[in-house]
Formats: structure tokens, C-alpha cells, sequence
């Protein structure tokens, strides 16, 4: 394989893991100011934090793997849908606290395994990046454990209403496991982990918490990706007209 | 809680003339101490007005959080109102140490009978806004804050300390970001103008009614709550600013501003006091707004903190039964 | 007054006139494929066919009258929030049906005052589009007004909607009838008329439909101002950057 | 309605013999018009589909109309869903004089029982994407409605004539709008391509299933409801949309996609079958949002529509009383 296909795949690669956090972060920022209590606005703005941090560091070291041509910001505010590599999962719209919270489950699980297979990578940076990031998401995963037992095993309403968010999101999950090649280049470079492989811990580590929320894993069969090839659901065109609005209409502009 | 009805200038119990002592001596009133009702009342209605200011502070700069235009500046924002947030649980929490609980002020605060700063009740139209708010309005916070870190309230002191060095950060940030503006592009300083323009006078508006006609004012001095008055503390501010605005290359939007030698200070225009009086009593452009926010962010929230205390509940009820089987 | 000083007034008098048009238009098109009732569907859409046209027509003479560096799209596409024109009310939020309908309300009604006054216009261009869009807007009228009565004198639930939404609207009026330097210049020279005149006109034509549908005529004085020197709530920056993405994000494109 | 319980092939009855001979001559059979129950029955969901892919159909252009790039643009998408509605406001109709009322159809919709046509379960993700609805979509809709000008069923029949009109302006409007992308920036053909991409096999798969599997379609064709075969139309539409496709210079996403000199038609790829069984049983990629769209509509102007009808009595009631007090 050469260098250069190499070379492009770890951006693409990275591209995914920068948009996810990117996204995600965007969504739960939109709760600025409109938690359900203030503990709660403080704690999903600093997950929010915590995602747009991360996302600044895997779009820099995309924007370097790509040659410099653009910056990390640019990677950020200048590209259209087509080009976005987040998975469906992370711009689904916010919905209620409850929506938020299973979304956000969902993800840091995965997010997780990830994140702790990255870790080893054969790429030190991907690597160091990582190991930062996995700390924030223990804690991100923790806190929307805690949230989803919290809500599945507290009143009549929590519990259909974190029941009704699963279900609604339990199809866009399947994307996160399904691998492409390349994954499969990534994986042959010791880069990155297959992510068929942490499916099960994935399911596991979600099953014990579903458990203990007395909530029931969805059954259905329905499920949908497209993300990381870029076909993305009809919301991710209107985060990014907010999202991008001033660098693309002052794009002289230092800010 | 049994307390002495006592009021007004002239300590009239050996308590009130014990906890006047203390004031005058800089030793700091603590929770459980002996004070006035009014003392109490007063900083209840102070510290509880502070918090509120810092939870619906959270929602104008929300408004541009989705639209910072870069991944520093988003981050910078989000850290921004995370403290505000922040700043408002200690200062909850410090008003509770009177005896009044967080639920009962943000009720009062939704029902309209406690305010918040008027200055959230102007829009937050474009970026440099956001600049202008770090710049003017956490500046002119900061003076507030820093005067109340003298407060004889242990907890107030004590949370303002910890407050003002998080706000001078916010201060410098907003700064930073009125620099990009008003050295960037042409429509970037026309943007910054324009903020400036649009926050200067609210943001004078911000240390309340001229000496003349302060309610509160003699009272408060005399218990140490406030320390410096609502006129010195403007003049401060004016006169740390107006050569920060010089900096920038911007224009003041007060024709009447100009340093005067001889008091050593800037001399300024006469605030629109009916202005003031209309935004403080609900008028003001984005009064009902901000409220129609907060009451529906706390009336969808209503589901999630019934879950929390059922489960919580649920939990204790479990820890019990547990105990009874082990016994 | 110097020519230019004139050319310049009347430029800005266009982009009001545009300005309203356009953005109440768009507000109308978010309920594409969300209203009520299927004929209702379409009726607003048909309205906001009307205004948006209209728009294009004012926008397009405000062009000519510029000089011409910016075409109307230009116009429509590439100004940001300070530039814009338009009163509050035209920007405000959808809300439910009933919010809808009052702003609908409250604008045509003005709107038929202001361009029958227009069709008398010294300003042939002028009088010509307003004679047009007259009765767009006396149609636009009588669906609004109808929609009024039906809802204020129809159930309790539909009286304390629509009641709630004059309340809550009624201070944004106030600013269609604030005349400044610019009206005075429009009627000096016979161009346009002073809005103080048909604020009377207005509040009978408003009444009228108001006490046939047994509402009250909101009693507060809390009113404001300033779109038409650009000072705008915080909604129009959120509706622009939707509005205005595709022509930013691809300043080289034909559409 | 008593009606004989008519079905399958051979006519039993006087009745069904006589209508079966007018159908064969081309005689429009109207409303008040003895008809089997199954002939009521095929139409009444027919039709009823249709008006419900018109007014579902609104809902993924709506997406973008908040987005047009120009202000012609904007006018004429607005035009369009306009149109759609009209659509299925003549469509509703045709149905309601086969005695089923807009309400049980429109339930029939919300509760799962009705279908629409599951091309709009794929989402709209960019411009090209509305120009590529109208051109294909638009387009394989025509080549469908064409067939049906001449259905049996003359208020189905003259309804078509109506909408075809209207469709074809719409698929020519598309086209030039994949014309000003495929010839305009690189962005814009990349737009256009990706479109093409997306939207290719889903038009193909609105002809419904392949010939041989058709389930009503025998009944169908000689009740003269149906013309033209499933497999027929969709030669048609590929035959006159590959040389467009051509003309714009966009690769159509089919390897096998070529033309046949002996059969003077294209031939083409295999359709991917269970994807249409999967779209159509409700598990595309938006039929769910389109479904809980609609619902949601429906449910939000539940009070409109009741405050309509409250009205609507009350004037009534006036009317009457008023008529009685001029007596």
C-alpha cells in the first residue's frame, strides 16, 4: 500500500474521530442555559467542553496529516455535509433530557473501548491524544450511566421516557461496529482497533446498566449508517449552517 | 429561629450592639452567629439577586454558543458559562447559609419577585457582543465584586474572592475577543463599534441608581455589606475602561465623555434613569425572554428532578431494608 | 438634499419594504408540510410565495437604485444582521398556529395601509409593485382577520392562544408606525407616506376584526423598536445563517 | 351502499357485466356508477396512497425551502410544495367520491394502514438533491400519472390530467437545476453526482415491484385502473432519463446500465429488492421522522381544527337563530 493511500486514510480517520466529538460536543452545547436543573447545565456543558477540547486535537493532527493545506478550524467550519465523517448517532437532534442522555450513553460506551484501544496504537500521537481523552470519557460515561439508572429507575414518566429514547436511538448504533476498509487499513497499521472487536464489551457494558435501570435492550432490527462515508440524517445541514455561519460569511475574518 | 426584630441605624440590643462591634472590627459575620433580620433579609435578597444574575447570564451568551467561530472560541465560551454556572451554585449555596433555600429563590426568581441584573435583558446580536459582555459587563462585575470581597459575610466574601479571579479571566478573554474585532476586518470593527455602542450604557446601568436616589445604600454601609457606593464604583469603572476603549480605536457613544484634570477622573453624560427603571421593572427589551427560558428550562426539567428524587428515594428505602435483613 | 443623499434614503426605504417581505415570507415557509390542516398547508405557502415574490421585486429595484454592485440575491443572501432592515415582528418566532396567524394579522393589516398609500406613489416604480402586491395583501388580510375570529371566538383553548399571542405581540407594533429621518425624506418628496398617518386607519381596521372575535386590545405599554436602523432581536441572527448558508458556503456557485 | 360482493375475473352478475363492458369501451365509470366492491376497494387505496405521497412528499422538500439558494429559487420550491398540496387536495377529493372521508384516510396514514411512496423515506441532504427530486422523482411520477390519465375511474382520470401539467413544469424545473449544478462549480457536480448516486435506484424502485411479482396488477389491468405494467413504466423512465443523465454528464451509478440495440431499450442492473420490501414495511431511513412529522402536524392543529368547527357551529347556530327571529 502506498504511503500516500496510507497517509489519507489515517486523515480520514481522523476526521472521524475529531467530527464525532465535534458534533456530539455541538449538540449538548445547544443546552446552554436550559438544563433541567443548574448542577445538570453545568455538567452537560462540560462534557460539551470536554468533546469540542478533544475534537481540537484530532482536527489538528488531521489538518497535519493532510499537509497543512488547512487548519484544524478549517477542517471544522469550512466543510459541508457531504464531508463530515461523525456517525448518525452524534447529530440526532436533542430532543428531551432523556434523548440527550441515552444518546450520549450510548456513544461514551463506545467511546470508551475506543478510546482505550487507541491508546496502544503504533501512532504515539493517536496514542497521547487517547489516553487524555479516555479520561473525560470514564467520567462523561459515568455520568450518563448514572442519568440512565437514575431515569429508568425513577418514576412511571422517566422510565417510558428513557425507554421511548432508546428505542428511537437503538438503530444508529449498529454504525458504530460496522468497520470499512479503512478501519481494516488502520487495523493492519496497529494504528487502530477493528471496531467489530469491542462490540461485545460494547453490549455488555450496556447491558449492565440497562439492568440495573430496569430498562429492556430494544429488540428490533431496524438500523442505519452512512456517517462515516458522509450520508448523513437531514439534521446535520442545519447544525452546520448555525455552526459554520461566521467564518463562511467573514472569511477574511480573524476571530 | 427566634430573632429580635431589630432594624434601622442604631444597634438596640446588646446582640445588635455585639454584632455592630464585630462588623466595625472587620470580623467576619458567620452562619451561625446572631445578625439583624434586616442584615439577613438584605443579603438573602443581595447574594440570591447575584445568582440569579449568573443563571440567566447563562442564556444570552448561550445564544452565540452555537455559533462561536472557532474551535478555541467555542471552548473559551462553553468554559465561560460553566463557571457562570458555577458561580451560581456558591452563590446558592452562600444565600442558604441564611436560612433560604435554592428552591424558594428560584421560585421567587420565576415568579417575579426577585431580580436579576438588567444588563441580560439587552440582545446579544453578533459576536463582538460577546466580546463587549467579557469586556464591559464582566469588568464592571469585577468592581462590584471585588468591593463585596470585603463584605462582612464569611460565605459572600468568601465566594466573591473565589468569583473575581474566575471573572477577571472572563474579563481578559473578552477583551481579547473586542481586539480581534476592532483590529480585524472592516466589518469586524463596524461589529465592535456597534457593540460597544449598544452595551456602554446598560453596562453603567449596571451599579444601579446615583447615590441620590439608592434605596439600600447607608444601611448596607453601615452592616459592611457594601462597601464602596453605586456612584464611586461607576466612576471607577468608567475610568478604567474609557482608555481600554481608546486602545481599541473605538468611539465611546457618550459625547459628554471627557477627563476632567482637576477631579482626576472622566467626566460622563447623565445616564438614562428612565431607562434604567423601565428594564429593571420588566421592560426591558428581552425581560420576558430570558424568563420565558428559565421558566420553561425548569418546567421541562420538572420530570428529570422527580426521576432524581425517586430514585434517590428508591435507593434509601433499599439501604434501610438492607440494614433491617443484616440486623 | 443632494441628490445622492436622496438616492441613498430611497435605497434604504426599498430595503424595508424588501426586508419585511422576505423575512416574514420565510417564517412563513418553515411551516412547509406542518400546519393544521392541509388548506391551511397551502395557503401558507401561498403567502409566503407572495412575500418572498414581492421581496424579489423590491429587493431587485433596491438593487437599481444601489447602482447595481449587489444584485437583489446579493442583497437577500449576503447581509448580515446589522444591515437588515425588517421590524421585529416580521422575525419572530413561528410559535404555534396561533402566533402565527396574530403576526399575520397585525403585519397585513399595516401592510394594506402602507401600500394602498404607496400606489399613489410619485415613484412609478414604486406605485407599479405596490399596486401588485395590494392584492396580495388584501387577500393576505382577509385570510389572516378570518383566522382571527375563528380562533378567538372558537373554543376556550383557541381564544387563550390567540389572546396569549396579541399579548405577547402587541408591543412589536408600536415600530410600524415610528416614523424617522428616512420617512420624512419618502414623503417630502412625495415617495412614500408618513406611517404616523394610517396608525388610526390600523387600529380600527385591527379592532374591529378584534372585537368580532371577542379578543381584547392588549393593554400594556411595553413596546420596541429598531429593526429599521438594524437593531433586531436575537432571532434573525439564527433564521439568517439558515437562510443564507448555501450562497456562503459557495460564493463561486450559480444556483 | 348494499353492493354485491364482485370479485376476480369474470363478471357474475348483470351488473358486473355491464361495467366490465363499459370499462372495455373506454366509458369513464363515475361516482353514482354501480362498481364491484373490489374495483371501490383497489382505488380507494390507490388513491388514497397517492394523495398521501403528495402531501408526505411536502415534508423532505420543506427541508430545504428554509435553504433555497436564491430568491428564484426559494419562489419556485415554495411553488412546488404549494402544488403538492393542491395534489393531494384533488386527490382526497377523487377518493371522497368513493365514499371514504379525508378523515378515515388521512388515520388510515398516521395508524400505519396506508401507504405513501417510499421515495420519500430517503433523506434530502443537499441542493442538488431538490433538483434531482424534481427531475427524477417528478420525473418517474409523470411517466406513472401519464398511464393513469386514461384510468377506468374518470374523477381518478381527470385529477391526473391536472396534476400531470403541474408535474411535468416541476420535472423540468429539477432538471434545470441539476443543469446549474452539473455544469456549474466542482463543488456543485460533486453535489449533483452525489445526488444522482442517491436518488437513481430508489425512482426506479417507484414503479413498484417487478411484473412477476405484482400482486394486484392482473385484476388491476382489466379494470383498466392500472395501463401500462410495472416493468414497462420503469423501461420507460430509464429509457428517457439515461441520455439526460448524459446530457449533464453525470455517471449513473448501474455497471450494467447500457443500451440494447436489439431490444431498443436500456438494460439495467438488478434492483435491489429487499431494500424496497424494507423502505416500503416502514424501515428506510426517514420513514419513521416522516411519520412522526406528520403525526406531530396533525396533532399540534388538532386545536385549529377544533376552533374551526366550533366556529363554524356557532355561525350556524346564528344563522338558524336568526332566520327563526325573522319568522
Amino acid at each position: 500500500m502506498s504511503v500516500e493511500a496510507q497517509r489519507e486514510a489515517l486523515f480520514e480517520y481522523l476526521l472521524r474521530l475529531g467530527d464525532n466529538a465535534l458534533i456530539l460536543g455541538h449538540r449538548l452545547s445547544e443546552w446552554c442555559g436550559k438544563g433541567p436543573v443548574l448542577e445538570e447545565d453545568i455538567a452537560l456543558s462540560n462534557i460539551a467542553l470536554d468533546l469540542v477540547g478533544q475534537a481540537n486535537l484530532w482536527l489538528e493532527f488531521a489538518a497535519t496529516v493532510e499537509g497543512g493545506e488547512r487548519s484544524a478550524d478549517e477542517l471544522a467550519f469550512k466543510r459541508d455535509v457531504l464531508d463530515w465523517r461523525n456517525f448518525l448517532l452524534a447529530e440526532q437532534p436533542n430532543g428531551d433530557f432523556a434523548q440527550t442522555i441515552v444518546r450520549q450513553f450510548l456513544f461514551d460506551c463506545f467511546h470508551v473501548e475506543l478510546l482505550q484501544a487507541l491508546t496502544k496504537s503504533a501512532n504515539h500521537e493517536i496514542a497521547g491524544i487517547a489516553e487524555k481523552a479516555l479520561k473525560e470519557a470514564l467520567y462523561h460515561r459515568r455520568h450518563s450511566g448514572q442519568w440512565v439508572i437514575r431515569l429508568g429507575d425513577g418514576t412511571e414518566e422517566s422510565h417510558a421516557r428513557v425507554q421511548g429514547a432508546l428505542d428511537a436511538l437503538w438503530g444508529y448504533t449498529r454504525e458504530l461496529f460496522d468497520g470499512d476498509a479503512i478501519d481494516e487499513m488502520m487495523m493492519q497499521a496497529g494504528i487502530a482497533p477493528d471496531p467489530g472487536d469491542f462490540e461485545t464489551n460494547w453490549k455488555n457494558a450496556v447491558g449492565a446498566v440497562l439492568a440495573e435501570a430496569t430498562l429492556t435492550v430494544p429488540a428490533g432490527d431496524w438500523s442505519i449508517g452512512g456517517g462515516k462515508k458522509g450520508v448523513h440524517s437531514e439534521h446535520l445541514g442545519f447544525l452546520l449552517a448555525e455552526m459554520q455561519f461566521l467564518p463562511r460569511a467573514y472569511p477574511d475574518a480573524q476571530w | 429561629m427566634a430573632q429580635s426584630q431589630t432594624q434601622g441605624m442604631a444597634p438596640e440590643t446588646d446582640e445588635a450592639a455585639h454584632f455592630q462591634a464585630k462588623v466595625d472590627r472587620e470580623i467576619k459575620i458567620e452562619p451561625r452567629d446572631w445578625m439583624p433580620d434586616g442584615y439577613r433579609k438584605t443579603l438573602v435578597r443581595q447574594i440570591s439577586q447575584h445568582a440569579h444574575s449568573e443563571i440567566v447570564g447563562m442564556l444570552p451568551e448561550g445564544t452565540w454558543v452555537t455559533r462561536a467561530p472557532s474551535l478555541r472560541r467555542k471552548v473559551q465560551l462553553l468554559a465561560k458559562i460553566q463557571d457562570e454556572g458555577g458561580h451560581g451554585l456558591y452563590l446558592y449555596s452562600a444565600a442558604e447559609t441564611l436560612g433560604t433555600s435554592r428552591e424558594e429563590m428560584v421560585d421567587a426568581l420565576h415568579e417575579g419577585r426577585a431580580k436579576y441584573s438588567n444588563i441580560f435583558n439587552y440582545p446579544v446580536l453578533s459576536w463582538a457582543d460577546i466580546g463587549a459582555i467579557g469586556w464591559l459587563v464582566d469588568g464592571a462585575a469585577i468592581i462590584n465584586q471585588i468591593a463585596l470581597c470585603r463584605c462582612s459575610y464569611g460565605p459572600y466574601a468568601r465566594a466573591m474572592e473565589r468569583i473575581c479571579r474566575e471573572e477577571s479571566f472572563h474579563q481578559r478573554q473578552g477583551y481579547e475577543i473586542m481586539m480581534s474585532m476592532a483590529f480585524g476586518t472592516k466589518e469586524q470593527k463596524r461589529m465592535a463599534q456597534s457593540a460597544l455602542d449598544r452595551w456602554w450604557w446598560p453596562s453603567l446601568m449596571m451599579f444601579g441608581p446615583s447615590d441620590r436616589e439608592s434605596a439600600h445604600s447607608s444601611q448596607s454601609m453601615q452592616w459592611k455589606i457594601k462597601r464602596v457606593s453605586n456612584d464611586d464604583l461607576r466612576q471607577q469603572f468608567i475610568d478604567m475602561t474609557v482608555p481600554q476603549a481608546d486602545y481599541l480605536g473605538l468611539r465611546m457613544p457618550d459625547p459628554d465623555l471627557k477627563w476632567n484634570e482637576e477631579r482626576g477622573h472622566y467626566d460622563f453624560g447623565e445616564i438614562d434613569w428612565a431607562e434604567l427603571k423601565r428594564v429593571v421593572s420588566g421592560d426591558g427589551p428581552c425581560n420576558k425572554e430570558r424568563m420565558a427560558a428559565r421558566i420553561k428550562a425548569h418546567e421541562d426539567g420538572a420530570w428529570v428532578r422527580d426521576a432524581a428524587a425517586a430514585y434517590a428515594e428508591k435507593q434509601r428505602m433499599r439501604k434501610e431494608a438492607a440494614k433491617i435483613a443484616a440486623e
